[in-house]
């Protein structure tokens, strides 16, 4: 197995100077750097391959279009699903769900019907409930969140009670906190009490296995950019039977049977849902992320992550008057925190000048933040390819940051 | 007694071996397009339709004396043309002979690119059809 | 000014041998092919710069940021925009339309309403309507094309006489058989009676200059991947007053205000209508389409391109049996034909035996094969980096491959 | 009487010389946070916030015997020094001088880069704001 430092080699972005320091990049969950194999398949098909894909027969056509599908494949052994025409590209996270929101709740829901999206939520996974609730009536219910992160499962089935639940939406992890939440719990009782359950795993796909069958997952959400691979990217997995009851979502080209004036039908799964030209280059290069998580040691990015939480958390706590928001037992590698008398902005645009990228703000989770009552929080996220002595150097540019402002 | 499925095969094969350029390959398979007999307006329904092709492309099927018969049909000759060359290969046996038949010679003649799921000329769905044919006839062989 | 053989150079997939033969890429219409200092930004970007946008104070999410706004910029100094916030980032020309479906038409359009659409139109401007109106009772009628493939304008102004059109949705080119609509009278007739208009610009923006204000245009939309540009991006342009008045589209993060359960409040332009994380490395690289292109002499892309459009139309018209579909007196450089005796599916894969590129089938465009009683066409779509030499192997191919058919 | 807008800019550029690292500069930029008055809750409106800013930031403005007087506060204490400079440079003059005043100490000093459009601390908007305020009142003035 390759050493740390060959592994960072893996990733060009990390090899530079800010502000006079070495990158020490703490923004992961915000968005993960990229293997040179990535960029690699990027260049090679705009310089080999480039074409429009499904509808030529000339060789261009035929070299993208089998690239394009043998990333739809890999995506289902990734998420173990049955089958790979239930993966369905889209352009993100956001996009995903809206979709689901769009066709499946459009189709479905009704006045009265409730959807559960619990108060850890990315706004991802709020606003687009808020949107189609308004439009029929249906109301938003939260499932609550603990004083440590943890979701409230009693208050939860409390909700699912009245059985008028529709639909359930919460994520695997929580990208403000990294709370991992029970979702093979979650999604059984959903389905006892007769509700769909989407799953938004922008937050887990990087960290954890995934296995949408086992799991019985109705839908799946993430984006290739929070995976090592290309921006524009995202999936959604859905059962075939739901997939098959939606309405299409976008109209255009590709998603068509057959178009005329008097009336249009449409095509089969998984093109239903991909309307127009798709982002062909980037869910090729996606295809390279995938190879490269595959030639590391199976169980590696866990346990480096792992520890790299346990010693982050360590020595964090170390830090006076460092609170850390979000302390469920199991996390990923995710340390949010507050020091006393300062503001994240603050503690933020200081450790930039030290060469260090954190996130502060809300991270799109405000009603989490109005939970805790809090401005915002301090993020720094891990992903395999940072080390100890970066959290080392987080920690002292930390004091060093609060004495200038305090 | 006809020739089995794999004696076919080797006869295309074969056939094939004396071409050495690919224009000649696509003459002689334009050719046999031309001779397939097609089907007429009858049998050219909605139902026969295969699906993901780019020129429409029709297939019949029927037993007869417990072996399966195919006729097919194109707009497109080249097409047509494989799709002779699948009929020959398959057409006259037994569903269960169809169901287990490997269709090597499509790749050995050099023809493979048009089984890629991504040619929208359909090839692959029709082979899949036929199995699907004689999945469903094996019952009553 | 380059030479032809520098521009190719500048043209990596240009070079290449399919099939023994050098390649001839003649299917431009479906997307064009990258220069390399496309494919250098994205490069630098990822191996320099990725980081997630808006939110962030760090170095990579600052140059990432300003990145991302640059080209917003110069989309609108290319579009001749009142103001960049006009310019929203979809993943494609199809994503804009159905924005504005989604948005404008479902907040303006009532039962018995009418929207226009051509017999013209590619599948992505005909299907998002007929979605909608499907939704609301309203209609979706037709306007007619004559035999030589232009509108036909009188019965546009007798469409539109009643004042109970809501809205036009028309192409500037027609993708399938290169016409050239009058959209700057279109859009007058519209207006003056009260229409909305929205032109779908995917096919012209490669070949001609553009000016929203100057044609007065309500809405305009456009791919990146036809102009030289990476897959994944689209942008819609729209007059203020009427992207202000439109309700959101997808929900997420960075479209909000201000999230909470009781209630959420939406950003302004043109954030309102980009949620989620966008295509930042495509959009970013997409800058550098507008560098090359600026960098070539003015003129000199329509010039070469109406001398290729020209010579071809010539010198196929010579081929036995072989008739142009669409004879327009004003066309891009795309000609669609037919060939007595033939099929276009035979056509295009023995064409590409011969290491040329065209495309074959509707074009997405099957009302208007309908229209004229056809399968399909063969359609060479030519590009400024194409040559009088490839037509004329296109040419003496066409006649070998009719001798194989015929 | 009281400095001009740009004497108040030299002086500012003159004091940031002092330093020759970064982080001096941001410990003084940090103290002009802190002794900023700041403003009193009922100044804290909906109104007086200014947007695109990670922290909240409150600007107050109204006038005095033909001057524009600025009173500000946020919840972050960098922005709050960056703050207190605008103040000091623009606020007691005429909307008619705010109006025109080109802020280039900003850069000399070496803060630009909170000034780009794609900070999200808000600056360019407040001085944007501070404008806007210049031009409604300069009628008035
Ligand atoms: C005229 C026209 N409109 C719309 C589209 C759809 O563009 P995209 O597939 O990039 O969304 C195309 C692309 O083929 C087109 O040619
Ligand atoms: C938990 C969660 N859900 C959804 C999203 C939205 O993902 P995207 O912005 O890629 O659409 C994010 C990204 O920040 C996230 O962390």
């Amino acid at each position: 197995m390759a050493s740390i430092e060959q592994i960072r080699l893996d990733f060009p972005v990390l090899d530079q100077q800010v502000n006079g320091s070495p990158l020490i990049y703490f923004d992961n969950a915000a968005t993960t750097q990229k293997p040179q194999v990535v960029l690699d398949a990027l260049n090679k098909y705009y310089s080999e391959d480039n074409a429009n894909i499904h509808r030529g027969i000339h060789a261009l056509a035929e070299r993208a279009t089998a690239a394009f599908e043998l990333t739809r494949k890999k995506i289902q052994s990734f998420l173990h699903a049955e089958s790979s025409d239930q993966i369905i590209f889209t352009s993100g996270t956001t996009a995903s769900i809206n979709l689901v929101a769009q066709t499946y709740g459009r189709a479905n829901f009704e006045a009265g019907d409730k959807i559960l999206v619990s108060n850890l939520e990315h706004h991802s996974n709020i606003v687009p409930w808020q949107m189609i609730a308004l439009e029929k009536g249906a109301e938003v219910m939260v499932i609550p969140v603990l004083d440590s992160g943890v979701l409230d499962l009693d208050a939860y089935q409390k909700l699912l009670q009245e059985n008028t639940v529709k639909l359930v939406a919460v994520n695997h992890v929580s990208n403000a906190i990294g709370t991992i939440n029970p979702i093979q719990e979650m999604i059984a009782l959903a389905h006892a009490h007769g509700a769909k359950i989407l799953i938004d795993g922008a937050q887990s796909v990087a960290h954890m296995e995934m296995d949408v069958q086992r799991f019985d997952m109705d839908f799946f959400a993430f984006s290739a950019h929070k995976l090592f691979g290309p921006t524009g990217v995202g999936v959604l997995y859905g059962k075939r039977d739901l997939l098959e009851s939606m309405p299409p979502y976008q109209g255009g080209g590709e998603m068509i049977k057959e178009v005329s004036f008097s009336g249009t039908t449409y095509n089969e799964l998984p093109y239903k849902f991909e309307a127009g030209t798709p982002n062909i280059a980037d869910v090729i290069a996606f295809s390279a992320s995938f190879d490269y998580l595959n030639s590391l040691e199976k169980g590696w990015v866990e346990e480096q992550e792992n520890a790299l939480l346990s010693y982050a958390t360590e020595q964090l706590s170390q830090i006076d008057g460092l609170k850390i928001i979000g302390t469920a037992p199991n996390k990923i590698a995710v340390v949010s925190f507050l020091i006393e008398g300062t503001h994240p902005q603050d503690i933020g645009v200081l450790l930039d000048k030290f060469g260090i990228a954190i996130r502060t703000g809300h991270h799109c989770a405000q009603p989490l933040m109005q939970r805790f009552d809090i401005p915002g929080t301090c993020r720094a996220s891990f992903s395999f390819y940072n080390t100890k002595e970066e959290i080392d150097r987080l920690v002292a540019c930390l004091k060093r940051v609060v004495t200038m402002l305090l | 007694m006809a020739l089995s499925i794999n004696d076919t095969q080797e006869e295309l094969i074969e056939e094939f071996g004396l071409f050495d350029d690919w224009a000649d390959k696509y003459e002689y398979l334009i050719d046999l397009g031309k001779k397939l007999p097609g089907l007429s307006d009858e049998f050219k329904t909605e139902e026969n339709v295969i699906k993901g092709c780019q020129s429409r492309v029709w297939l019949h099927a029927f037993m007869q004396d417990g072996k399966l018969i195919f006729q097919a049909d194109s707009e497109a000759v080249i097409v047509k043309g494989l799709i002779s060359m699948l009929i020959r290969v398959l057409s006259g046996h037994s569903p269960a002979d169809i169901m287990k038949a490997d269709l090597y010679f499509i790749d050995q003649i050099g023809m493979s690119q048009h089984l890629a799921q991504t040619r929208s000329n359909g090839l692959l769905s029709m082979v899949k059809q036929m199995k699907n044919y004689a999945l469903a006839y094996s019952s009553q062989a």
